[in-house]
Order: structure tokens, then C-alpha cells, then sequence
């Protein structure tokens, strides 16, 4: 049964496409929140294989409910392996073992470059983020990387206020330049779409509307002139079973 | 062998007004009881250290114990802000607060170095971010590729405070589930404390257990509940509803140091 | 997920002639079988890497297995010396040995590396010492403190053999008790064969249990008492008497070709 | 009751002398033979809070037997805690947590410098030894090294055929240029006697002799002038306490 757009949330769609991304990955990075829920969901109704890792040092999490924290006991209860931190950081994330990695962040500009420092000045913020974390290192490790953002002028900016995390940097050939592995950023997925680098400018450009979704209301929350594929696509709305299986694991 | 104390004598012991201080634990078995003693008995100047600083420091930072932070990740996991964190680096309040900032694996690397007692260790990272500009990093090259990496310095707090499950009473320390950096942060430290959920006679080998001989440690002091709101894996649960909460109770200046009145420096504490 | 197969399909899969080939264990989960399967299956021009070359490497290099050996102690612990080893480098029967040594520090560091995916590992050692002219280190100066440290190559076989207790049908394998290099071993190489003396439904977790993830590991086999005369904890036992015969069997050439033709090389194998 | 000295062997002298060593220490790290029959000797009559490291990555192991090698089973199922090998030695022997080590060797010069690696030429040796395991970072890291070894000239020797493991390097003040941490070798237990480093020139001189041994005999099994203190001691025999655990020990 295919439900009517009016009764599905933008953020469900979110979700559910951020998920989708997982049909055919292996071993998936994820901090809380959305990300983590996306990860869930795709073990529930694409991917049962699909291995989650979080930083706290869970491999192979099984969670049954979404966890609050990257550290909930859950996680460890249902894990393959549990490792210390460095040893997350050393032997799982560095080398590039893991294939897909979820990031957020407060700010992201064109090359997919992200800000979870602060707005304003760094010395004398504006606000105060929490901070990098992990995301340097996921980023320039795992094999690619997705984005998941609400979109908004806020977030999609013509200069960030700090590079926190690199994405595609200055452009073509600045991964390479700076001896990053992987593909960087391959997907920023927001409520209203995605966007994807472009192969040769590494620029993120609309390759996809969610169901409903004005391209000029894209191009209205984005802080820089956003260039649309001549083959925009429109998001395959969640289907029944999809949104089912979310909202049952959102209700656990 | 670790001297078994109470929780005030090993905070009165090994903690000093200007010491650096790594309260450590990742989510799990974040060591709250010694972090409010530290509080209770008026500690000031502190340098903390930790990855990922979160309610704990937030209080700890709010009540003006921080003279600098050296962290990786300022968040309430899964919640937001660290109001009281924000409050300290926007407004200076009620005090200035001097930042480190780390990525979470020059973190981890800094501590392991630490345990090692060597002066840095080598990574990938760091690379093409702002951070460069305002932390402690530095360029290093492989003698035998040549290949461009960095180098971070090793962590060497003058006190390391962690939370477990449970010692034996020689001090010897058993912890399971998610450990975090709190082995290097113990053996990298110059003192250390470790509070437990329970002293037992005799330390059963546990699946995922890491044991920390109690030579390695200065003081061990049983602390049952010690981690709430965070938890100690297979003692009590993590508490989630109050990450929640502090959202709310942190937000204001007036209500967060009432309820630290109330509940922490208090003489009759309601947790801890 | 790893795949499940027979030994010899593992090793004729994975090892070719002229690979750098690591078959770890300390004293520990020596992977005897799948040496031995090695020389059934005629391997030669090997470079052999091993922190701690025992009898396995013994009859590896006394077969004429191998071309090169990495390692840094070549002993039959707490018996002796290793007759063929020695018979190699000092006589170069059955063939020359070309030998690139470490200290044990060296090597578990440089297998950390590898496991890092680093190009080298930094640490105190080998200062003063005149292994220093004979073998690959470097000096490294800390950015930070201007101290003088020592750099040693990652290392990165293109096999790592190991043994372990148990394996789960998807190819997670647990190993437990002395768990030595292993780990590094198999992160480090860019393929590997896991050996275990039995699979499981499902792993059940155990005190100091480590358990790698099947998705790390390229194929893993059934090889039930696969690391005798060495053991694996809770399952076997160390043949001590072996290790002591063991210096008699190999001392000469013709009772040691003797031995292996009959227990390792014949189609009807007395043991593995 | 105390035994008459032709009942006791060179070998238990040397044993029951290296045990006592342990009297006050309080972590040893030890290889197997007889430094390991020493430190669980010492556990059983001196010391039995002793913490016995072996570098398999067992601390404070309790064997019952001696053990042939030092992963034995009985290690591991005794221990405290079992680390792996790049554990061991980073975060346990580099960082100078052990204060005794017990270490051998095939030869020893005049400056406790030790050779396990090879006796003639290094690229075309007459012997080719186990060579150095742990022992350079054993010797550079920890509180103090005891040298176990039997006396003779093709040990004692002039001049090291390798130098395998630093004992003090070229005389005073050669382990503060490399950096090293503990005082170095301490004292060398034979089965004649204990040798010491001389506290100004470092060079190992002759403090005490066991029960029954000329000074003349251990001279002519010295490799260079041995010299010899002017308090020359005479060891304490083995007790009948001390001798009967050590026999009760490797008849287990």
C-alpha cells in the first residue's frame, strides 16, 4: 500500500532515503540521531547483514531500540566485537575498513566541507558547537561519506565559519592532494532532497527532489547558486513497508 | 597495591586546586560521584580533560571549577548543546574558560602515547582543517616513505579519575562493556583514582573485562551508583530521561545552580 | 563474511610462492596445520615473518620453505635451539636464509603499524645496540620535546596465518588466553586464513575473549587440534614433551627429513 | 637445620641467591628457566605478593610449576590480566612500570652488555643464538636488570662478539646519553658468585662468592682482570626452607 505524501513527515523521507543508501553497503558508520536511525532501519527492511559501527567502540551493534547516545548499553549488549577508542580510531577507522560513514553538521558549503566548531569567530564565538569529534578522520578514512542535514540557509552556506571536516576541500584533486582514501562525500541528504558532487567539479549539485518538493524552494534554502541536473530526479516515496517498519521502531 | 579509601579521602588525596584532570569515560561509566566531590570539596583552576565532555563537565564548567578544557566533542549526546559549556566560551561565564580542541583520534592517540610515555604518536589526521591554526599538532614525516603525517603529544594528566564495575580489595580493578580511553587515561596519568559500583572479595574473569592491576593505581574508592546518570554495564541503566532533562535544568544560569545546590554541594545529597 | 573451507583449500587459495607470509601465535595458537598444509603443499621462496620462530619455522626452513625470515627471537622455549634454523644460517643447508631481525618491541610495534595501516611506529629502543646496523629502523626526532626516538617500518604481509578456538558460521572467530600479535597479524596482512578447533552456532563471549569480525578475515578452517604441540587454551594442552623431543628429531638432517616425511609430508598424517 | 654445602648444587646456590634478590621487589619480569624458577621460588618463601610478568602478556601470573615456556597455559589461567604483545610492551615495559628484570645471555662483557644474537661474525656466524627477544627494552625500560648466567670464559668474555642488549654501554653516563630509564644492570648472579657494577666506573667487580668457591676460580673464569671488593662477602647458604621449596618446586 503506497501512502499519500500529506500523511508522510519530510522527516521520514529523510530517513527513509538515507537508509535506501545502505541496500548495498557492508559496514556503515553512524553517530546518534537520525543517522543512527536511518542504519536501523536499513538492517530492518533492505539490509540485515549490514554492520553498524559506532565510535563508542560497538561493531556489529544490534540495537532494538534507537539509542540515545553512541554509548547505550544496548549497543554493547548486542555487539560482535567491543574495542577501546583508540583502538576504534587505529585498526577500524583509519585504514579504511568501514564503507559508509554518516555525518551531520551545523554548516556545509559547496564542496561538501563540514562546520561543527562554531558560528563566528572561532577565539569568540558567536555560538558554540560541540566540536569535530570524530568526523575528521571519518571523513578522510572510510570509503565515502553521507551527509545528512536539514536544509536550510543556516546550514547550506557559501563559506563555513571553520572547516571542522573536510569533505571535498577546495575541489577536484584536493582528497588526493592532502593523501585522503575514499570517495569523500558521495550524498547530502536533507528534507527536501539530495545533492550529489559533481563527478569533475566536486560541487554539490540537485539530483534529487523529495516528492512535492519546488526546485526553486531547494535553491531558496541553499546559501549558494545550487545547479540542478538536467535528470532531476523525484524521491520514490517511503513505501508502506518502509514507513511501517519506521514508525514501529520509533514507537519501541 | 591501590589503597582502598572513601570517595573523600581519595578526592582529597589526589586532586589540587590548578591540577590537569582527566575524568574520564566514553557515554559509559562517566565517574559523576568523584566529579561532584571534586565540586564539593571547592576544587578550582582545574584543567579538565576529556574527549567527550558532556553533563558532568557541563557541571563542572557551570560551578566554575574549569580554568581550561582540552576535549574533542562538547555535546549532551543525542540531546544538544552543553548550555553551561556555550555559557563559559560566549560569555565567559562565570568565568573564561581556555580551550584545547582535538579531534576524537588525536585524542585517543594523545592518551595512548601517554600510557606508553612517549612524547607523541603519529597519525592521519588533522589534515586541511581550521583546527590546525588553533591546537597543538604538528607536521611529521616517515623516514622510510617519506609520506606527510602528524604528530600529536601525548596526553600526561596529573590526575586520572575513572569509574568501574568493581576492585578486589588488593585495588585491582575489573571493568566491562564500552571502555573507552580509561586505561590509558590511568596509565598515562601521574595519580589516579578509580571509583567502583562494589568491592568484591575476589575479581570474577568477565567476557570483555579489562583488568587494571591495583599497582597501577594510587586510590580506589567504592562509589555504588557512582556513574548515574551515565551507567556501569550490567550494574544500573543509563539514565536518559535526566540527559533530557539537564537540557532544561542547565539552560539558565539560576536554575542549574540552584539544582547544583540542591543536588550536588548540598550535605545531604540526593545522588551521589 | 569470511569464507568457511577445508584447510587445503584455505592455503591453496591464499598463499603463493614468493609470499611474505605471517603465521603468528606467541607460545600460544601456534597454527601448526596450516604450516604444515603450507609445505604439503610445496610453498617455497616464502618470506617467513614471526615474532618468535619456533618448531613450526624450524620444519618450515629445514623443508627449504623459506627464502627470507622476519622475526626476533629463534628459540625452542625453555629447551633450546632451533637445530634447523641454525643449520640454515650457519651452514646454509638446505638453503641460505636471508634474515632481517627486530627486537620483540621492534616487531609488535611494527605490527601495530600495519594493523594502523601507519608506514612506521615510533618507540624507544634498539638504541645502543648493534642490531641497529643489520636491520630497519630510523631515528626520529619528536616535534614537540626535540627527544630522539627510533622509527621502525610497518608490517604488512601478504598472508597472516593464526589459529583460534572457535569460528560462528559467518566467520567471526574468538580467540582466548595469551592473545600475543594475532590480531595485528591479520589486520596488517592483506590476506588472511584463520584456523579454529571448532565452529559454532554462535560465539558464546568468554573472559578475555577477542573476537574478529568474519568480514576482516578471507577464508577460516575447521582444523580441529590445529595448533598442537602448541595449544589453545580450554581445549588443548601444550605438548611440553614434544618441544623437548623436538631438539633430538631435528638435530640432524636425516632424522629430522625423516620426521617430517612421515608426519607431515605423507598423505596419511599422523598429526594434523 | 641448616645443609651442608656438598648437598646443594652450583646451580640451586645460584637459584636460591636470584630468589632472594626479589626479597623487596615488587613487580619482576622474567623469562623462562631459572630466572622464572627464581621469582616463583621467591613467591613461595620471601615474597608472596610478588607480581610475576612474563613477556606473553600475563601479569601477575601464579604458577603452581615451572613452566617450559612462558605462554604455558598455567600462566595465562593464574594471571591478573592478560595483554597483547604490543600492549606488553608499550604501555607496561617502555613506560618502566617493572622494577626487576631477570634477564640472560650467551655472553657478557665488563660492562654487563649482553649478546644473545650470534657468537662469531653477525652475516656469517660460528653459532647463531635465539637472539634478542624483549631484552633491549627490557634492559632500557625497567627499575633495575639482574643478569642470570653460568660462569665461564665463553660467557664472561672481553669483548662482546654482538652487542644484543645494552647493559652500561661504554661505562658512566652511557645509558643517560641513550636515554634510558632504571639503573641497568644491578647485579650479575653466577654459579660462583655475584658480580656488581662498580657504583663510579660501572664495570662489574666481584662482591661475593657462594659458599666453598676460591676467588682464584672465578678469575680464571672471567674473560678480562676482575677485580675484586675488599669486603668480599661469602653468600649465606641456602636455608633448609629455602632448599626444600626450591626442590619441592621442580619435582612438581
Amino acid at each position: 500500500m503506497a501512502l499519500r505524501t500529506a500523511e508522510v513527515t519530510s522527516g521520514e523521507v529523510q530517513t527513509v532515503v538515507a537508509a535506501r543508501r545502505l541496500r548495498h553497503a557492508r559496514r556503515v558508520f553512524i553517530g546518534v540521531g537520525r543517522p543512527s536511525t536511518a542504519a536501523i532501519l536499513a538492517r530492518m527492511v533492505h539490509n540485515p547483514e549490514l554492520v553498524l559501527v559506532y565510535e563508542s567502540g560497538t561493531i556489529g551493534a544490534k540495537p532494538f531500540h534507537i539509542p540515545l547516545s553512541i554509548g547505550d548499553g544496548e549497543l554493547a549488549e548486542t555487539a560482535d566485537a567491543i574495542v577501546s577508542v583508540p583502538e576504534m580510531f587505529n585498526y577500524w577507522i583509519g585504514p579504511g575498513r568501514i564503507d559508509v560513514a554518516f555525518l551531520g553538521a551545523a554548516q556545509i558549503d559547496r564542496y561538501a566541507n563540514l562546520n561543527s566548531t562554531v558560528i563566528g569567530e572561532y577565539p569568540h564565538p558567536k555560538t558554540r558547537l560541540p566540536g569535530a569529534g570524530g568526523a575528521p578522520e571519518i571523513a578522510s578514512s572510510c570509503g565515502e561519506v553521507v551527509v545528512i542535514a536539514p536544509h536550510s540557509k543556516r546550514t547550506f552556506v557559501e563559506k563555513l565559519d571553520f572547516v571542522s571536516t573536510v569533505g571535498h576541500g577546495h575541489g577536484p584533486g584536493c582528497r588526493e592532494h592532502l593523501g585522503f582514501r575514499g570517495a569523500g562525500p558521495t550524498a547530502v541528504i536533507t528534507d527536501l532532497g539530495v545533492l550529489e558532487p559533481h563527478p569533475e567539479s566536486k560541487q554539490l549539485v540537485l539530483t534529487c527532489v523529495h516528492e512535492g518538493v519546488e526546485v526553486e524552494k531547494v535553491r531558496d534554502e541553499t546559501g549558494w547558486e545550487l545547479e540542478v541536473v538536467s535528470d532531476l530526479q523525484v524521491t520514490e516515496p517511503p513505501t508502506g513497508e518502509e514507513l511501517a517498519a519506521l514508525r514501529e521502531l520509533v514507537s519501541r | 597495591m591501590a589503597d582502598l579509601v572513601s570517595l573523600r579521602e581519595g578526592v582529597a588525596e589526589l586532586v589540587s586546586d590548578g591540577d590537569s584532570v582527566a575524568l574520564e569515560g566514553f557515554t559509559h561509566l562517566i565517574p559523576f560521584a568523584a566529579g561532584h566531590e571534586v565540586l564539593r570539596q571547592g576544587r578550582r583552576e582545574l584543567e579538565l580533560i576529556r574527549m567527550t565532555p558532556d553533563v558532568l563537565y557541563d557541571q563542572m564548567i557551570g560551578m566554575g571549577a574549569a580554568r581550561r578544557l582540552v576535549f574533542s566533542y562538547g555535546g549532551n549526546p543525542g540531546v544538544g548543546s552543553l548550555h553551561r559549556f556555550r555559557d563559559a566560551i560566549e560569555h565567559g561565564w562565570p568565568r573564561p574558560l581556555e580551550l584545547e580542541e582535538h579531534s576524537h583520534a588525536g585524542m585517543a592517540n594523545r592518551y595512548a602515547a601517554g600510557a606508553a610515555d612517549l612524547p607523541f604518536a603519529v597519525m592521519r589526521g588533522y589534515l586541511g582543517t581550521d583546527l590546525v591554526a588553533y591546537t597543538t599538532v604538528a607536521p611529521i614525516t616517515c623516514p622510510f616513505t617519506g609520506e606527510q603525517l602528524v604528530a600529536v603529544p601525548a596526553l600526561r594528566p596529573d590526575v586520572a579519575i575513572v569509574h568501574a564495575q568493581e576492585a578486589d580489595r588488593q585495588g585491582n580493578v575489573q571493568l566491562w562493556g564500552i571502555p573507552g580511553v580509561q586505561k590509558e587515561a590511568v596509565l598515562g596519568a601521574h595519580r589516579s583514582l578509580i571509583t567502583v559500583e562494589r568491592i568484591v572479595d575476589e575479581l570474577e574473569p568477565r567476557p570483555g573485562g579489562i583488568v587494571i592491576p591495583g599497582w597501577v593505581i594510587d586510590a580506589v574508592a567504592e562509589a555504588p551508583g557512582g556513574s548515574r546518570p551515565s551507567y556501569s554495564l550490567g550494574i544500573t541503566d543509563r539514565d536518559n530521561d535526566f540527559y533530557r532533562e539537564w537540557d532544561r535544568v542547565s539552560r539558565e544560569r539560576e536554575t542549574f545552580l540552584e539544582w547544583m545546590s540542591r543536588h550536588v554541594l548540598s550535605e545531604e545529597v540526593a545522588w551521589h
